[in-house]
């Protein structure tokens, strides 16, 4: 057991994998000698040498398109997309060729690889350099997608993707890099798919990812002064989604809350919101309730970017008046 | 915007060569592979001709990309490369998927969208794979699959194999970005991937001429990559077969990438409803003429081979193709289970518990 | 008043924006001499010259930066994106560029522009050229998008989109080119942002777009014959979304019913069902059912399509069950 | 993958010329020009510092990227422009903003994320934008606005102005698709854009020459579009000035667009925090003592300038970049309301009824 932060849990998740299996490479802008723009990989090039870490050119088509063409011919690489906004010069390649290549030979074809980005906000680096884009991905049949929101599940989440036969895209939350947890030592692997409950609670469910993670919990704990015992849950997995842990929340507490990163239209909350309008209900008291950044491309003054995604109070009080 | 390029439709006439080149000399170009050269070519054309009637007779749904006409390409790459090597098409793959060796009756079921189909019926025309043929798949999005080419030859390379990977794809491809993001990939780690470029003077409507800055598409491009671009008549199976083995060679030997630009021309239109009516009789009139399958027979026979060898191969093709043909029509249609298979590799579709 | 096809409709509207406006120009591949692939735009190449109709390289970046540069600087452009599924390969430029210079900017940048695709499946075309991709945008803050289900609806969103001083995404569905309606002559303008009830009815709601308002238009006839009686309603714009329409209807009827042919997670259905989960919670009598394409890409056999995207069959089916 | 490339840190060190060459001659270069010049580099510098202090007392949120080192392009190129022309330029983009007449104050307080901010604490420091200026943005995300300023070009042309466009870019913007797709289409319609690559031989902490599968990841790449590429010494304003000159004045006169490159050296990292220690030291001195600004200063003395002059300028720019300082640190943050304005054209951000 040791300290380790979220940034490095990337690299020790990525490091234990090309331990153990030689076929996993690495590849990406800036990530081999200089260990990464947010050092998510520091140390990688140095263990693994240069044929199995690789500095690329700004290139992510091309990027993209070596991973899946190595995928498909017995490797299992690994790629970063420095910051997810940059998702959007390479969507074709994930959207359009990983994402549809098995259905599309009937299951000739298979890519086991993980990308690995730089998401969401809080950083102050504007709108092009700050956005939550897992919903992107969520939208597209085809991809898992991971959002691991402390340094275990990093690790471990990170390990799974590896291990896993289908494309995973992890996605790594900026404004969390430096954050610190006690991880166990030796190998860790977990499971792609699982949602955790963070805390137990009975009056209502409170469903969160990434950053929002911590700010649920610390909301959770405001609300509980209050007399609101709020059951918080970190969804972790958006596909496969682990939808019973959620609806058996629900199902419990009969409130729902989602507390998304991502501008308000489309996003998981709005699936997770309509999961259980649809599934539970009957279980549900009163309004699913998404509390999201409004529709709007993210500011870069700390004063309006803070403004713009939900913090604990916004989230304790939004959810104070629902209940209320 | 007004345009420097001739106005629609009074793009520069371009005209094959008058004649073949004389027959080119190599090494591996014996007898038995100039046969199966040959073989491969009308594999190629009976095959899509048969398409082309299936069409007709309202068999084929969805869309369709012949390559009639450019049948020279295919069969030499298909017959220069290796079993274990990697070819990457486009939508216009039915003549590379063939040239690797798939047999017709997927082929023409996947077509009609039967069970019995090359990807079940679900990928249709444009996605034309098949892995343990070394065929590595045909894409609809131009570009993607040059950088994807990368990565089986990448893959390659670290595996410590000598396999290359062939891309091919048109002359409108490359003015993508993907296009240029490939190249300089594979030129920067040497990769074994040989960029094919089937330059048949258009793109779906509009003549490449009329929207790329310079005359060869892709080999005028090949310095920008520190490559030595090779232009190739494209329609002479045996030039063609030429260039590719110095490609895949040097690959192999680790010496990088190559572009190949290999002039050509599609009898008919882009895809199947298509007359191809924009383009210029006397243009269309010439390149028919100038047909590979043509230009070949000639010069087997020059060669000394027999009419009666050449007619029975053909016959062969024939024969094969009709068999194909019936049996794909008798298959029935995916069984509805088939719909959420295959989406993960646990053959299932399941997004949620 | 004459018989108008929804592909003649298109250039219709476009031509009917040329004629007015001088700044309108319009860029695409196969467009002008062609006069598309989908021949949409056929006509405008004569009418308006090479040098306002303009056939480009197959460059769809080069396509979509010149559409923005050109906006921004007095021109009103219009590009076609040939099939939808192609926004990947030029997303940077409408999800970070586009939709985010006005507010990057504080307003300095405008973009009147317009960019229009052919969408959707039923066409046989296979899993890369049959997206329904209307949700990506909707994802998006800062662009507007519109659907239309027919003809009129074409030419007069079409004349709105170009009028509107905002970017606008048109989607026009490949399955309906060949419809035909009867469509008043003269000038059209419709307004952006406005749903419109086809079929007023008193037990559900029923949301649909683009090729699932006939169907789900279809849907309601047979279920009035088994005493359900459906008002259906064509969202017809995404953003701005006329939710007072469609939470109206609801407050009237008590039961939402969406229908999608996106594949199913994160779609506008998704976004509807949960605004009305949370806005008109207490006004449901019963679950909010999402009716959608399964979570695939699209397969390219008939049989198989048909079985993918929302029939008239399944949708009177579902509703009925979920109505029973 | 192994590379062909220097491994890692051990790329190749490429020192600058050892004394700039012979001030060059151009009709427009007269004393004036570069008295402008002059200013304008050591506005950007020091504005740049300013903002370099104004980070090391934690007032500058986000993240920065300075042109400390490079001031010669954006300086020759501001003057050398008309001020209806149009400059478009990357996160790298403090100095092409001053360069167009955007006085230092709302740049301050935009980096400072102030509500007088430029973009009015909506962009920071990578989106600076005056439209009124003609500067119509810096974008961060690498390629994109090659093709926007084809944009700009193609309505200047539609519009039958003779305005050009400018595109500013980096050395690692080559590689991306982008880059390919946006000169050509500028070559093919004959656009009034200019493409300026400012080479400093590094993208963020990988060199360029590891990467790139040619010399000079532009100019190289010319020809791929029919154009003829530039070198320039990105370090010396006035040679930029008469590359600027040629190419502005054939795009004005229909000439179609240029390709500039322009070889410079950031004295400092990539953004704020990096330290740069990925370039061996020897090149980072030689650089540092190739100054653009000392350069400069030699060359105006050797005209015959006198050193008062100068001085007075320079401190006419320090007194102005003070004022500025203090206005915008003692302006408030944007009001709250802010936080909805300006998605729409109507002013607000409301998506539905
Ligand atoms: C990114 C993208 N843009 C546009 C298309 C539509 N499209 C399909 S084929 C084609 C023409 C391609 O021409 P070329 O590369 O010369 O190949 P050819 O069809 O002649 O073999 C176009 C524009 C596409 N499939 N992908
Ligand atoms: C598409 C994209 N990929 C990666 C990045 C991250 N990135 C920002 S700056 C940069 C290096 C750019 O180098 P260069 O073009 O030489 O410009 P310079 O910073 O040297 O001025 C990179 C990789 C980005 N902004 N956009
Ligand atoms: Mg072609
Ligand atoms: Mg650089």
């Amino acid at each position: 057991m040791a300290e380790l932060s979220y940034r490095e849990a990337v690299a020790r998740g990525i490091a234990q994998e090309m331990r153990r299996d030689p076929t996993v490479v690495f590849l990406g802008e800036d990530v081999a000698g200089a260990g990464g723009v947010f050092k998510t990989t520091a140390g990688l090039l140095d263990e693994f040498g240069p044929d199995r870490v690789v500095d690329t050119p700004i290139s992510e088509q091309a990027i993209l398109g070596a991973l899946m063409g190595a995928a498909m011919t017995g490797l299992r690489p690994i790629a970063e997309i420095m910051f997810s906004d940059f998702f959007a010069v390479c969507w074709d390649l994930v959207a359009n060729e990983i994402a549809k290549s098995r259905y599309m030979t009937d299951g000739q074809v298979s890519l086991p690889l993980v990308i690995k980005s730089g998401n969401g906000g809080g950083v102050r680096f504007g709108a092009q350099h700050s956005q939550s884009v897992e919903n992107w991905a969520m939208a597209i049949p085809g991809i898992k997608v991971a959002t691991p929101s402390c340094a275990a599940d990093m690790v471990g989440l990170m390990a799974a993707a590896v291990r896993d036969p289908d494309p995973v895209l992890i996605f790594e939350h900026k404004a969390l890099y430096a954050t610190k947890q006690d991880v166990p030592d030796g190998e860790i692997v977990d499971r792609l798919g699982t949602a955790r409950i963070l805390r137990p609670g009975r009056h209502c469910t409170i469903l969160a990812l990434g950053l929002m993670v911590p700010r649920a919990l610390a909301a959770a704990e405001a609300l509980a002064a209050d007399g609101i015992d709020a059951e918080v849950i970190d969804v972790r997995s958006l596909v496969p989604l682990d939808a019973r842990t959620i609806l058996d929340s629900v199902g419990r507490t009969a409130r729902l809350f989602t507390v998304e990163e991502n501008p308000r239209l489309c996003g998981w909350g709005a699936e997770l919101a309509s999961i259980v309008a649809e599934d539970a209900f009957w279980d549900l008291d009163g309004p699913v309730v998404r509390i999201t950044t409004p529709h709007i491309p993210l500011p870069s003054a700390a004063e309006l970017e803070d403004l713009a995604i939900p913090s604990t109070e916004r989230i304790a009080g939004e959810i104070r008046r629902a209940m209320g | 915007m007004s345009r420097v390029r001739p106005p629609y439709g009074e793009h520069p006439v371009v005209l094959p060569p008058g004649a073949a080149a004389p027959a080119p000399e190599h090494p591996r170009l014996d007898l038995d592979t100039r046969l199966a050269i040959f073989r491969t070519q009308q594999e190629i054309r009976l095959l899509e001709k048969r398409l082309y009637d299936l069409f007709l007779q309202n068999l084929v749904k969805g869309t369709s990309h012949l390559a009639i006409g450019m049948e020279a390409v295919g069969a030499a790459f298909g017959v220069a490369v290796r079993p274990d090597d990697y070819s990457f098409a486009t939508y216009r793959g039915h003549g590379h998927t063939i040239a690797r060796g798939v047999p017709p009756e997927p082929i023409i079921a996947e077509m009609l969208g039967r069970a019995t189909g090359l990807l079940g019926g679900k990928g249709g025309s444009m996605h034309l794979t098949s892995v343990r043929h070394g065929m590595m798949g045909s894409y609809a999005i131009i570009g993607a699959h040059l950088c994807i080419a990368n990565g089986a030859a990448w893959s390659a390379k670290v595996r410590g194999t000598d396999q290359v990977a062939v891309a091919f794809f048109g002359d409108g491809a490359t003015n993508i970005g993907a296009f240029h993001e490939a190249v300089n990939f594979a030129a920067v780690y040497e990769l074994p991937t040989i960029f094919v470029c089937e330059n048949n003077l258009y793109m779906e409507y509009t003549s490449i001429a009329q929207v790329t800055a310079v005359d060869h598409p892709a080999a005028d491009r090949a310095a920008a990559y520190g490559l030595d671009g090779v232009v190739v008549d494209g329609n002479d199976a045996d030039a063609v077969f030429v260039a590719a083995c110095a490609a895949i060679d040097r690959a192999r030997a680790g010496g990088g990438p190559s572009i190949i630009e290999a002039t050509t021309y599609r009898h008919g239109g882009h895809s199947r409803a298509d007359p191809g009516t924009y383009r210029p009789a006397e243009e269309v009139a010439a390149w028919k003429e100038y047909d590979p399958l043509a230009l070949y027979h000639r010069r087997l026979l020059d060669l000394g081979v027999e009419e009666a060898r050449l007619a029975a191969i053909v016959h062969e093709v024939v024969e094969a193709i009709d068999a194909a043909t019936e049996a794909a029509i008798a298959a029935p249609p995916p069984a509805p289970e088939a719909l959420l298979t295959n989406v993960w590799a646990d053959g299932g579709s399941a997004w949620r518990n």
